[in-house]
């Protein structure tokens, strides 16, 4: 019988690496990434989970970090945008695909746009832009109209063709 | 934001009356009232938790009766605070006996919520108002009936 | 963001989960979290113990009843596994149309039906849906299991049949026979947003059946509209005079995006597309 | 000289041989981005930080009673609180802009005395966590009486209106009147009068998805604070935070890296930043502030919402344009952080791309309980340049003129250029017309007609609209003498240094605060070029820092002016370095610096490839090995200010150079609606840009994109409405609905380039776009809606429902235009 209680000891497996620790159950996945694994590239765009700027794979999923407590992730394997890039350093498809449409100027929706991205190019590895579109709709970009990210998805698809 | 409409009860005005010009009464036809203290005639207190399904809303309202003339009208003010939430409430009733045992209720209320409550958006506030109204006014027929079998 | 304080508990069953809910006052069932965490965040409400049912893999499951009448859809459920259902396919293929529609993938990818019925929140798909479809609710308490109607279940928003100590565990959708067709029409807030009105309907061997979204606390049936499409006749001159004086009969909330007015314009629209569209699919 | 290139989307491509200025090299930006390496405000951590929340009013105007912070203090793990009664003793007002009334107004950094609008900052709680300070500010206990609240600003002057701020005897902020040309004869020559009696210019802004914030460092030895925060204008918040604080501007150290947008939002934070200072003083801790969305929305630089009312037009028999007046009333929110500047901004634009001579319009400006307005992409001009096309469109539809031809007819021509306008403004160059012709054809204007007859057939209304529009870039801030001639203020100015490192690497540093404008990248190109070397051996440090010394009183990014003032400031820096790399590498080699040229990382003697100093070489000389020189070498180190050519405008006539370049953007679009709903879409959109010379295409082609997104926003989805209590309805991305992927039409871009004769590179400030998309949709509604009930668009903001209610009663929008001949 689990008894209820504010906190406890969770053990999350994160780009790789396996994180046991202690945690509020009042706090945020977004804010245990950010803040107690200072992992910062997954950011807070909003407070109503509508601008995906948190997204996060979890079980290859794309999900909002902060629509989800940290204690439901739990046992879970979490990829962040700091887990894209290879051991060397190299970048995936994506987001060299990214940087070569111009799918980014201030860059702060560019983390939660690349795990949507990531999350649909693995089940839909060669997406129409109808797709890409539809995978993105829960991302909020206010600075680029989303062509050119749309472009770079299909883009990445292509060339991962 | 106001609502208002027309409630008949199979009662005499009297006993409607007595029932809405009783704090004690008041308190039963309230929603999630968990305490509730009387200042004077005119000023009472309640704490309520109103159900709102994902977890209550805690409050602590002042009511203040601001006028009435026995036996058919009332009009009174009823601030809360909660944390989260802020409300003002004016409402006013009319009786009419319409017979020596039915009486009709003409009654209004403008209702205002601040705070992160109202900021959630009037797409859901209005039906929970609404409903909550319903509630009252069902408790209300309820204890009438109580009050007239009594 | 920054909730306030809360209890969390994880049980591994079912009955643990309605023991935790019977046995915390102010204790909330946890599915996706996709409204409850929302809520929690702007802090409009604090249940005291969320209940995780994510552990509750019986609530997982889309299955048959054994007389395949009935489709069993798990409350925990997640739109994105209703969207890619096989059973869901062949027994109610609307359910899959809509739920692709609602919000946004990430939303989808966690959000459950269960969630989303018991949230209740006006501009939900699935409330409308499931009462177009005549599906039922099934609750489970230490009393054992009930089961109400989807008109039954739905009381106000965020508030349904189900009480205190008491848990969803499935929705009972009708599987679809030939000649019916099912549909949903409205108006969103931008392409798959928010609803601003919404109309489902079901056409059947024995009439039809229409629900209204976003005018009032709960899905609001047309009845009259339905009792006027009795004769079958689905022609566009029908359906648009049987759903005549529609909006006069509603009574909707206005807000920012769409005076009560226009609401009530738009639902007679949409429950005539929403009817036709049924219409021509019951056809086949 | 200019130059098109239409459709043809700019592609990035990799740094080719030659001049880099030009090309569409990658962002130096993009892989820290990409790999979420980006440092963003609410990334940087101290030790021991607290975590600041507000507690903010629930009430849009009240009085302050008492505050008990008792309940909240007694907290564990709960730092500290500032009132705003502390607020008061240990801060005087921030300076206003505004000459009286407005400049009565007493603005702190909390509130003092009475709260103003919702979500105003009343008291801050400091604590241990973000969760705990939320939880303690929810004990703050704050006593408000409350007031009757004015929202609507055009009730803001009746004798029974609640006023705001008692100091000012009234709620109007400023009022003027400009005029300039002869009204009387225009309207005397006219064949026909178009009065429109009112237009209403919504409320919104751009939303930046990064909040503001700030984590604020105080260092007690020194009596400094060091202000990591992303506030975009870093030279105007320290004007305003220096002397509210009573300590010089060097005790204010701002510092920003990368911002999460701005679109000028990000202007106005000087408040909160102060709040920030305090604390950080008074708990001797560095205090770590973020702003949430709902918060933002409630309290950050709202856009200028705007009426015309009465508005004229005098217009020949053949469609010429010979003047307009109109009473425009702006609506400033409860405080002036950047206002009353609106009131003069729009005159850089006051023609619109249009030649009449004669222009009347009093501008009066209102304070209403509602979020304090601040700059906006498109600030001030785009309500302005909206007003020009609707007069435009409105007359076309009135005396039946083609909405191109009379276009074409009344724009300025491309021989004209440069032209001054009736106030005295210099648009540098630009080809209207013909950038106009790019947009039709992109958008398949000669196909129009079958189009609307297909949709008509699938019961669909089809509109066509255009919407053109300035990018006026770099300010001649001496425009603000003409709304108080008391300000001290004038010119405009940036800076950047441009040294040559020890180990031959050219470090540059801005004084700019870039938001996603690619600033490292195309500072480098302007680098490269001039050094001779390539943009990756060029490294523009990240961000704005005011310990550089690289910076001035106007630095900042705002108003479409990096591509002028500091790719300026780039330029003056890199000839400077060029003549002194020269200079050294002649002093080796015993030869004229006129026989040294710098290419591919070497100075060389020309023609002589054996005599080649690598920049390392010249560099380490410099730096560590400058014994035995006859002279005294130069120091390779070398800081330019740039400051555009501008003259104190004329306060009696009003009449100036209000800013430097004008770049052009001229939108067009077709949309469908549905006759049942109103609801509608947009199914061809085109826009085309002229800013001169393109440093780096790719980015200038970003910026027009992002400009017309936020435009389309603006038109069908964005709006800070409030309701009669001045509770904001949007105060949120559910209600405040801002485009997605799927809601985005497909867009065709083109360019013109059309050199600005005024700079040195021949840019032109752009990026803003003046908000052409709201101009064209308007347009096209009002176009599509000619075949059902006729109606005439009043508004800048068309959600469904009010496309609905046009349909319904077209009838009380045409009975807001009337027609005279005379």
């Amino acid at each position: 019988m689990s008894e209820p209680t504010t906190s406890r000891t969770v053990t999350v497996t994160i780009n790789g690496t396996m994180y046991e620790r202690e945690v509020a159950a009042s706090k945020l996945l977004v804010h245990f990434i950010r803040d107690d694994l200072d992992l910062t590239g997954t950011h807070v765009g909003c407070d109503t989970g509508n601008c995906g700027a948190c997204t996060v794979n979890v079980g290859g999923q794309a999900v909002k970090s902060c629509m989800m407590l940290a204690v439901q992730a739990d046992g879970l394997e979490v990829t962040t945008v700091e887990g894209l890039a290879g051991d060397e350093g190299e970048l995936t498809p994506l987001q060299r695909s990214f940087g070569e449409q111009h799918a980014l100027q201030c860059g702060y929706c560019t983390p939660g746009m690349l795990m949507s991205a990531t999350a649909l190019l693995e089940h839909t590895p060669h997406p129409t832009e109808d797709e890409v579109k539809v995978a993105l709709q829960g991302n909020i970009c206010r600075c680029t109209g989303y062509w050119n990210i749309v472009e770079a998805v299909v883009a990445a698809g292509k060339a991962g063709a | 934001m106001n609502v208002s409409g027309t409630k008949e009860f199979d009662a005499p005005r009297e006993t409607v009356w007595a029932v809405l010009d009783d704090p004690a009464q008041m308190a039963q036809i309230m929603p999630g009232v968990e305490s509730f203290t009387i200042t004077d005639e005119r000023h009472w207190q309640a704490k309520v938790k109103i159900p709102l399904g994902l977890g209550g809303l805690k409050m602590t309202i002042d009511f203040e009766k601001l006028a009435e003339t026995p036996p058919d009208f009332a009009s009174l003010n009823a601030k809360g605070k909660g944390v989260g939430a802020l409300m003002n409430m004016t409402t006013e009733f009319r009786l009419r006996a319409d017979s020596p045992d039915r009486t009709t209720m003409d009654w209004s209320a403008d209702v205002k919520i601040a705070g992160p409550v109202g900021s959630m958006g009037q797409r859901v506030l209005q039906p929970i108002v609404n409903q909550q109204v319903g509630n009252v006014l069902s408790a209300l027929e309820a204890q009438v009936q109580k009050a007239k079998s009594a | 963001m920054l909730l306030r304080e809360v209890e969390y508990a994880r049980p591994a069953t079912v009955d643990e989960a309605i023991a935790i809910l019977a046995d915390n006052d102010g204790a909330r069932a946890l599915a996706g979290g996709q409204t409850l965490v929302n809520v929690m965040k702007a802090r409009a409400a604090a249940p005291d113990v969320l209940v995780d049912l994510a552990d509750l893999a019986d609530l997982r499951r889309i299955s048959f009843s054994d007389d395949q009448s009935m489709l069993a859809i798990g409350a925990m459920v997640t739109s994105s596994q209703i969207v890619a259902s096989s059973e869901v396919e062949v027994a109610r293929p609307i359910l899959a149309e809509v739920a692709a529609t609602i919000a946004d993938l990430q939303v989808r990818n966690r959000g459950t039906i269960g969630g989303n019925i018991c949230v209740n929140d006006p501009t939900n798909h699935f409330p409308p849906l499931l009462v177009a479809l005549g599906a039922s609710m099934t609750i489970q308490s230490r009393d054992g299991e009930r089961t109400v109607s989807a008109e039954e279940f739905f009381l106000g928003v965020y508030l349904t049949a189900v009480g205190e100590g008491e848990l969803l565990t499935r929705v009972s959708v009708p599987t679809r026979t030939t000649g019916t067709g099912d549909a949903m029409a409205g108006v969103t807030l931008g392409a798959h947003g928010t609803y601003i009105v919404s109309a489902a309907a079901s056409v059947g061997p024995d009439g039809v059946r229409v629900a209204i979204g976003c005018v009032s606390s709960v899905p609001v049936r047309a009845l009259e509209m339905e009792k006027r499409l009795a004769g079958g006749d689905y022609s566009e001159a029908a359906v648009k005079a049987a759903a005549a004086g529609l909006g006069a009969s509603l009574d909707p909330p206005s807000d920012v995006h769409a005076s009560a007015e226009y609401r009530s314009h738009l639902a007679e629209v949409s429950a005539v597309r929403a009817v036709l569209q049924a219409a021509e699919r019951a056809r086949g | 000289m200019t130059t098109v290139e239409t459709g043809k989307k700019t592609k990035v491509a990799p740094l080719e041989k030659g001049t880099a200025k030009g090309q569409s090299v990658p962002r130096k930006e993009d892989r820290r981005l990409v790999e979420g390496q980006g440092t963003f405000v609410d990334d940087i951590k101290r030790h021991g930080m607290g975590y600041l929340h507000f507690v903010r009013s629930p009430y849009a105007h009240a009085k302050l009673g008492s505050i008990d912070v008792s309940a909240a203090l007694e907290l564990r793990g709960v730092y500290g609180t500032l009132t705003g009664d502390e607020v008061a003793i240990l801060t005087d007002p921030f300076f206003q802009i505004a000459a009286p009334p407005g400049a009565a107004v007493k603005d702190y950094a909390l509130a003092v005395g009475k709260v103003r609008y919702i979500g105003e900052p009343v008291v801050a709680v400091v604590a241990e966590t973000r969760e705990l300070a939320r939880d303690a500010a929810e004990l703050v206990e704050v006593d408000y009486e409350p007031l009757p609240v004015l929202v609507d600003a055009r009730k803001g002057q009746d004798a029974d209106a609640p006023i705001l701020h008692e100091e000012c005897d009234g709620n109007v902020s400023y009022s003027g009147v400009w005029e300039w040309g002869d009204l009387d004869a225009a309207f005397a020559e006219a064949d026909h009068v178009v009065t429109i009696k009112e237009l209403h210019f919504d409320r919104f802004n751009s939303t930046p998805l990064e909040c503001d914030g700030a984590l604020v460092e105080f260092n007690r030895g020194t009596g400094q604070w060091t202000i990591h925060t992303n506030n975009q204008f870093p030279g105007f918040a320290a004007i305003m935070m220096g002397p509210a604080m009573r300590v010089g501007l060097d005790k204010l150290r701002i510092v920003t890296q990368d911002i999460g947008g701005g679109f000028g939002n990000k202007i106005t934070s000087h408040p909160q930043l102060v709040v920030c200072c305090l604390l950080a003083r008074k708990l001797k801790r560095a205090i770590q502030w973020t702003e949430w969305r709902t918060d933002f929305h409630q309290s950050m630089s709202h856009g200028n919402e705007r009426w015309f009312h009465d508005t004229e037009v005098a217009v020949k028999a053949d469609g010429t344009l010979l003047g307009f007046r109109t009473k425009a009333l702006d609506d400033a929110g409860s405080y002036l952080r950047y206002e009353p500047l609106g009131g003069v901004i729009w005159a850089q634009v006051a023609p619109g791309l249009y030649r009449w001579k004669n222009i009347r319009l009093e501008f009066t400006q209102v304070m209403t309980n509602k979020a304090p307005v601040s700059p906006n992409r498109g600030y001030s001009r785009m309500q302005h340049l909206w007003l020009t096309e609707r007069i435009i469109d409105i007359v076309a539809h009135e005396l039946g003129f083609d909405p191109v031809e009379i276009r074409k007819k009344n724009y300025v021509q491309p021989e004209e250029m440069p032209y001054e306008t009736p106030n005295g403004c210099v648009y540098d160059s630009g080809d209207y017309p013909r950038t106009l012709d790019i947009a039709l054809d992109l958008v398949g204007y000669s196909t129009l007609e079958e189009r609307r007859a297909e949709a008509a057939s699938r019961g669909k209304l089809l509109g066509f609209g255009i919407g053109s529009t300035l990018d006026s870039g770099t300010n001649n801030f001496g425009q603000s003498q003409l709304i108080n001639p008391d300000l001290q203020f004038s010119g405009n100015n940036e800076v950047a240094t441009v040294k040559l490192d020890i180990f031959g690497e050219v470090v540059v540093t801005l004084g700019t605060t870039p938001q996603g404008q690619g600033h490292e990248t195309t500072a480098s190109q302007v680098v490269a070029d001039i050094i001779g070397c390539d943009t990756d051996t060029v490294h523009v440090r990240v961000g704005h820092d005011s310990y550089w010394n690289s910076h001035a009183g106007f630095s900042g990014t705002y108003a479409s002016q990096f591509a002028v003032t500091g790719l300026g400031a780039v330029k003056g820096a890199s000839d400077m370095l060029a003549v002194e790399m020269k200079k050294l590498a002649s002093m080796v080699f015993q030869c004229s610096p006129d026989d040294i040229e710098l290419a591919d990382s070497f100075a060389r003697i020309k023609g002589n490839p054996e005599a080649a100093l690598p920049f390392m070489a010249l560099g380490a000389i410099v730096n560590a090995n400058n014994a035995g020189f006859p002279e005294d070498p130069p120091t390779l180190n070398c800081r330019y200010v740039y400051r555009p050519p501008f003259d104190v405008p004329d306060k009696e006539t009003k009449k100036g150079k209000l800013t430097l370049t004008y770049a052009t953007q001229i939108h067009a679009c077709i949309v469908e609606i549905d006759p049942e709903t109103g609801v509608y879409e947009i199914v061809a959109y085109a826009a085309v840009d002229d800013c001169g010379t393109r440093i780096n295409p790719q980015i200038v082609e970003g910026q027009v994109m992002g400009a017309t997104a936020h435009a389309i926003g603006a038109a069908m989805w964005e709006t800070f409405a409030y309701d009669e209590d001045g509770n904001l309805l949007t105060p949120n991305f559910y209600d405040y609905h801002v485009p997605h992927a799927m809601d985005m039409p497909p867009l065709k871009t083109g360019s013109v380039e059309s050199p600005s004769p005024f700079t040195s590179l021949g840019t032109k400030g752009m990026g803003e776009g003046g908000g052409g998309g709201i101009h064209c949709v308007c347009a096209a509604l009002q176009d599509a809606l000619r075949a059902s009930g006729n109606a005439i668009v009043y508004d800048s903001h068309n959600p469904y429902h009010r496309v609905w209610e046009m349909l319904q009663d077209s009838e009380s929008t045409r009975a807001n235009v009337e027609v005279s001949a005379t």
